[in-house]
């Protein structure tokens, strides 16, 4: 059974959907224990995956039963697994997790919210594991219009921001399927391993329409991963939609799309010609240290918790893409490793958000006053995040970061070095500052005296569904910071196919 | 007549640059948006366009295949004496379709792709008998099948921002951009 | 002789393309994303891709601009640009 | 806005200008992306794989099946999305922003007379599209669009309660489930019989004929599921948008 691993990945949460919106209309308590089972079905099928790609190397699986670029198949290597396994494990999480917040905002509708969410989680497995790439676009285009839907049955604000983040997606999904049809018409193939083949042998890396397939599927990606100057979508959609939906996309959609802009950067078309025939790192490298910068002074500026930590994904997004285009083997190790950290610490805070919001019915930061009292889980989950997002040892953004950072020494980008170190002194800022209020009880200034009093007397102790993700996922970030060689010596694994440059360009 | 005629051979990309064009400025620029909407709906249009002008070869038709072309068509276990002469058919086929394969093998390897594809097309003219299939007398299949998924992705697009544009009216009362903003502001 | 329709029908497109944004009244609006759906489909026929022409023609022309009237029919059939 | 979308549209336009130029001639068969073995092995092979004359059809439902489902998933998205969306359950509450008036007259008699007659045609040509697939143009999403639509227009001419006795929302959800079980189904069989997802040749277990059949047989069942989502879900995204998500009364 386990050579038939890689389709069970997404199997089990895409056919579950089905059924929950079949049987979740009559039954609407089975939606909740059918949508776990079929996420821990998937996180196995995941990591018996992974286990075979550490173990024999990359998994090609043929879809129908056709050779590779006739028919689909799963090119399923040390990445594509690595971060398979952190979807799974995510939205596992998550959905433990969202028991009584959709019952409580979404009351009518939780089959089709329950549907929605497990078709998000296949539409992004299915992008993960894909070595197609038009399908790709496919599994591009399930993602985002669950995502859409997702943020749209939150508040009234959730609507606008559901319906820009339509106009953008559509634009950034429409940019990708354009460069995948000028790839198309220069190389004939849609298979990426095949394209990258053609590419090398036919010499097409000169060919202008190469070059504008490039920057379209770039600029697509950029859009859908909210970079800097293309993230005006971000903020309101996260920050207004059902605490289940932000729980979700925060952590998982803009990572699965640097995964996709890595894969293409790396698998596509390959380092040599991104890095080397371009020569474009130094531009890429200041707008990520600019993403890095405006997306930290914009968290500064928001005394709404959960906005707030949208901002942080801009910066991550820049420390991301940043890494990336070092052209450093470290320096792509970091970015690679900080999908998954990355992915666990915005859960993390994102989680912890969620529970503060379920608990208090406020938004902004006073919310937090005399947590530590209240409710001490909770807020043990919330420092290993924010411990995390700083980068202090052993969490598992502190090892991320190193990476990174030593990218940036190794290939000579000092901004980058800097802006990464500004942001982590942001960040410390930003939660010394939380971490001040719940501890002191800090009393703001006046004009938001209307949080304490009879709400803060009934708060207590997060329920049972929402502390053990948010534990887990702090146990996790410390597990992944304690194991953190193991990591890098697979994604090392990865990168050597590649002849990246290793210290000195 | 020729000039006219060239025009319209390159025309065919320029226009559907000019509509992705018009459908961009659309779905940045409008304010309202049903025609938001609109914009898209032409966008992505345009981009189907693009795909299937990839496919399009003179002269060729569409990729059906004739009842005379495609012999094994109906599958019919009855007919014994007929078997024997689709096997021979389908032997020449595979032949035909084997030096193709070894054309495009060679065409793929080949750096100077432009040079030998005068030679190509009368290699695999001479090569075939009249009854096997020649690549370039159909369209392209595969755009054409990408495309369908993307004009379905298109109406699923199109249904949900109508869905959220209906919510929105009943929320704000207005399907204007900027009034909604305004509504946001001022309410707060 | 083929490439003159062709020719035509490019012309009409855009021409179509830029009146559907441009008119005020929604339903109009939707009826001639209609049109242009619809030469969108002879087009693609003319090329050999008849499949997508078919799908363009049932969905394009067809649903979708059910879809696009009842929506304005539902809201506010006015716009301002 | 105005300033943005013509700086956007300036810069992506002369983008797709620089590439035009490399482009191969219009039409031109010997262009990379026509004379590759892959689009060559679709024209030529695919007869003698699958026994199917529609290219097309053959590619859709079997080479690239798996695109195909995740289309039909994409439907079935948008439809789960829409009722998400915009669907109000219960007694319909005051909107703070009451939505127009439509004047719904009592249905015209020469529309009501030649839907009566349309519709049953249309319904049996959609049926048409979807079996003959095969042969011709069209299969499961454009007969799945055609049927929809016949009931959409049932819908206009009468009114969405008649069309909902005859579809109701609960029906609606089930036949898309269905459709989508029937095309994941054929993918699961050969899973159960051994096969990678989706390799419709191991179905001979179950199906008449040698492998090839199979795959024949099998193309025609998943698009025949196609059918069934694309039918149940485009009613289903017409029914919402109509109704304002109260399933009441229709456009």
């Amino acid at each position: 059974m386990t050579e038939q691993a890689p389709i069970f990945i997404l199997l089990f949460p895409f056919l579950t959907a089905v059924i929950v919106a079949l049987v979740g209309l009559r039954h609407k308590s089975l939606s909740w224990p059918l949508t776990l089972v079929s996420l821990g079905a998937s996180v196995c099928a995941s990591l018996s995956t992974l286990a075979q790609v550490v173990e024999h190397g990359p998994i090609r699986y043929k879809l129908g039963g056709w050779s590779p670029p006739f028919g689909i198949e799963f090119h399923i290597d040390g990445l594509s697994a690595l971060v398979a396994v952190t979807v799974s494990v995510v939205a596992l999480l998550t959905a433990i997790y969202s028991k009584d917040n959709v019952d409580a905002e979404t009351p009518d509708k939780s089959s089709q919210y329950y549907s929605l969410f497990l078709l998000l989680v296949s539409g992004l497995l299915g992008i993960v594991i894909t070595g197609d790439a038009f399908n790709l676009y496919v599994m591009l285009e399930v993602a985002a219009l669950t995502s859409y839907a997702l943020i749209a049955m939150g508040n009234k604000r959730a609507s606008l921001a559901a319906f820009k983040y339509l106009i953008m997606g559509t634009i950034g999904a429409s940019f990708y399927l354009l460069g995948v049809g000028y790839l198309y018409i220069k190389t004939g193939s849609l298979n990426m391993l095949d394209i990258r083949e053609i590419l090398e042998t036919a010499g097409l890396f000169n060919s202008p329409t190469i070059l504008v397939a490039f920057i379209l599927i770039t600029v697509g990606v950029w859009i859908k991963m909210a970079f800097f100057p293309l993230h005006s979508w971000l903020p309101n959609c996260y920050a207004f939609a059902p605490t289940t939906s932000s729980n979700i996309m925060a952590p998982l959609v803009t990572k699965v799309m640097i995964y996709v802009m890595v894969r293409m950067v790396l698998t596509v078309f390959g380092p040599n010609y991104a890095f080397e025939i371009l020569d474009w790192e130094n531009i890429v490298v200041w707008l990520a240290v600019i993403a890095i910068l405006a997306g930290s002074i914009g968290a500064l500026a928001q005394k709404d918790l959960r906005k707030m930590l949208t901002f942080l994904i801009i910066a991550e997004v820049g420390y991301m893409v940043g890494g990336l285009w070092l052209a450093d083997e470290t320096g792509i190790t970091g970015t690679i490793f900080h999908i998954i950290s990355d992915a666990f610490m915005t859960l993390c805070v994102f989680l912890f958000a969620g529970i503060v919001f379920a608990k208090t019915g406020a938004r902004d930061i006073y919310a937090l006053e005399g947590m530590f009292k209240k409710m001490p889980l909770t807020m043990v989950g919330f420092l290993v995040g924010a411990f995390s997002l700083i980068g202090i040892p052993p969490t598992a953004g502190f090892f991320s970061k190193w990476y990174l950072v030593q990218g940036g020494i190794n290939s000579g980008n000092w901004e980058y070095v800097v802006a990464l170190l500004i942001s982590s002194l942001i960040n410390a800022v930003l939660f010394f500052r939380l971490i001040e209020i719940a501890y002191f009880g800090k009393k703001p200034a006046e004009g938001h005296d209307h949080h304490h009093g009879d709400d803060h007397a009934k708060v207590s102790e997060a329920s049972f569904t929402m502390l053990l993700p948010l534990l887990s996922t702090a146990a996790i970030l410390i597990v992944i910071g304690l194991y953190n060689k193991e990591l890098v010596s697979v994604i090392q694994d990865f990168l050597s196919q590649f002849n990246l440059a290793t210290s000195i360009r | 007549m020729e000039l006219l005629q060239s025009i319209a051979d390159s025309f065919n990309y320029w226009i559907y640059i000019i509509l992705m064009m018009i459908g961009l400025y659309a779905l940045v620029a409008k304010n309202n948006l049903v025609k938001k909407l609109i914009g898209m709906s032409i966008f992505q249009t345009a981009i189907i366009l693009f795909y299937v002008s990839i496919g399009y070869k003179d002269g060729a038709t569409i990729p059906i295949l004739y009842e005379h072309q495609a012999h094994h068509g109906h599958h019919d276990a009855g007919h014994g004496d007929a078997e024997d002469a689709h096997h021979d058919v389908e032997h020449a086929v595979e032949e035909a379709a084997k030096e193709i394969h070894a054309v495009a093998e060679d065409h793929a390897d080949g750096h100077d792709a432009h040079a030998d594809d005068h030679d190509t097309l009368v290699d695999s003219h001479d090569a075939h008998t009249s009854s096997a299939i020649h690549a370039e007398d159909f369209a392209n299949p595969l755009v054409h099948v990408l495309m369908l998924t993307a004009i379905v992705v298109g109406v699923a697009t199109l249904g949900v921002g109508l869905a959220i544009t209906q919510k929105l009216y009943g929320e704000f009362g207005s399907i204007e951009e900027s009034e909604i903003i305004e509504q946001i502001r001022t309410g707060k | 002789m083929i490439w003159i329709f062709d020719l035509i029908i490019l012309v009409f497109l855009v021409i179509t393309a830029i009146i559907s944004l441009q008119v005020k009244d929604l339903l109009s609006a939707a009826m001639i994303l209609g049109v242009y759906s619809f030469l969108m489909c002879l087009l693609w026929s003319g090329m050999g891709a008849v499949d997508v022409a078919f799908t363009e023609a049932a969905v394009g022309a067809g649903v979708s601009a059910v879809f696009l009237i009842s929506t304005v029919l539902r809201t506010s059939r006015r716009s301002s640009d | 806005m105005k300033i943005l979308g013509i700086i956007t549209v300036i810069i992506t336009g002369f983008l797709l200008l620089q590439a035009e130029r490399d482009f191969p001639d219009w039409g031109d068969a010997a262009s990379p992306a026509s004379d590759n073995r892959l689009s060559q092995h679709y024209i030529t092979e695919t007869i003698n794989e699958t026994r199917v004359s529609n290219m097309v059809t053959a590619v859709l439902a079997d080479y690239r099946g798996y695109d195909t489902m995740f289309e039909t998933v994409v439907i079935f998205t948008a439809g789960i999305a829409i009722i998400g969306i915009l669907r109000v359950y219960g007694p319909s509450t005051k909107l703070e922003h009451p939505e127009p008036t439509l004047d719904t007259e009592k249905p015209d008699l020469i529309i009501e007379t030649t839907c009566r007659l349309l519709i049953p045609i249309i319904q049996l040509f959609a049926l048409y599209v979807i079996a003959h697939g095969h042969y011709s143009p069209g299969g499961g999403f454009q007969g799945g669009v055609i049927f929809g639509a016949a009931f959409i227009l049932l819908a206009l001419a009468r009114d969405l309660q008649t069309a909902q006795k005859w579809v109701p929302e609960n029906r609606v959800l089930n036949l898309a489930a269905i459709g989508i079980f029937i095309y994941a189904g054929h993918g699961v069989l050969s899973l159960i019989f051994g096969e990678n997802f989706l390799d419709y040749s191991i179905l001979t277990k179950v199906l008449p004929g040698d492998a090839i059949d199979a795959r024949y047989h099998s193309m025609l069942g998943v698009e025949i599921g196609v059918a069934f989502t694309v039918t149940a879900i485009m009613f289903s995204i017409y029914s919402n948008l109509a109704s304002n998500g109260k399933m009441e009364e229709g456009i």
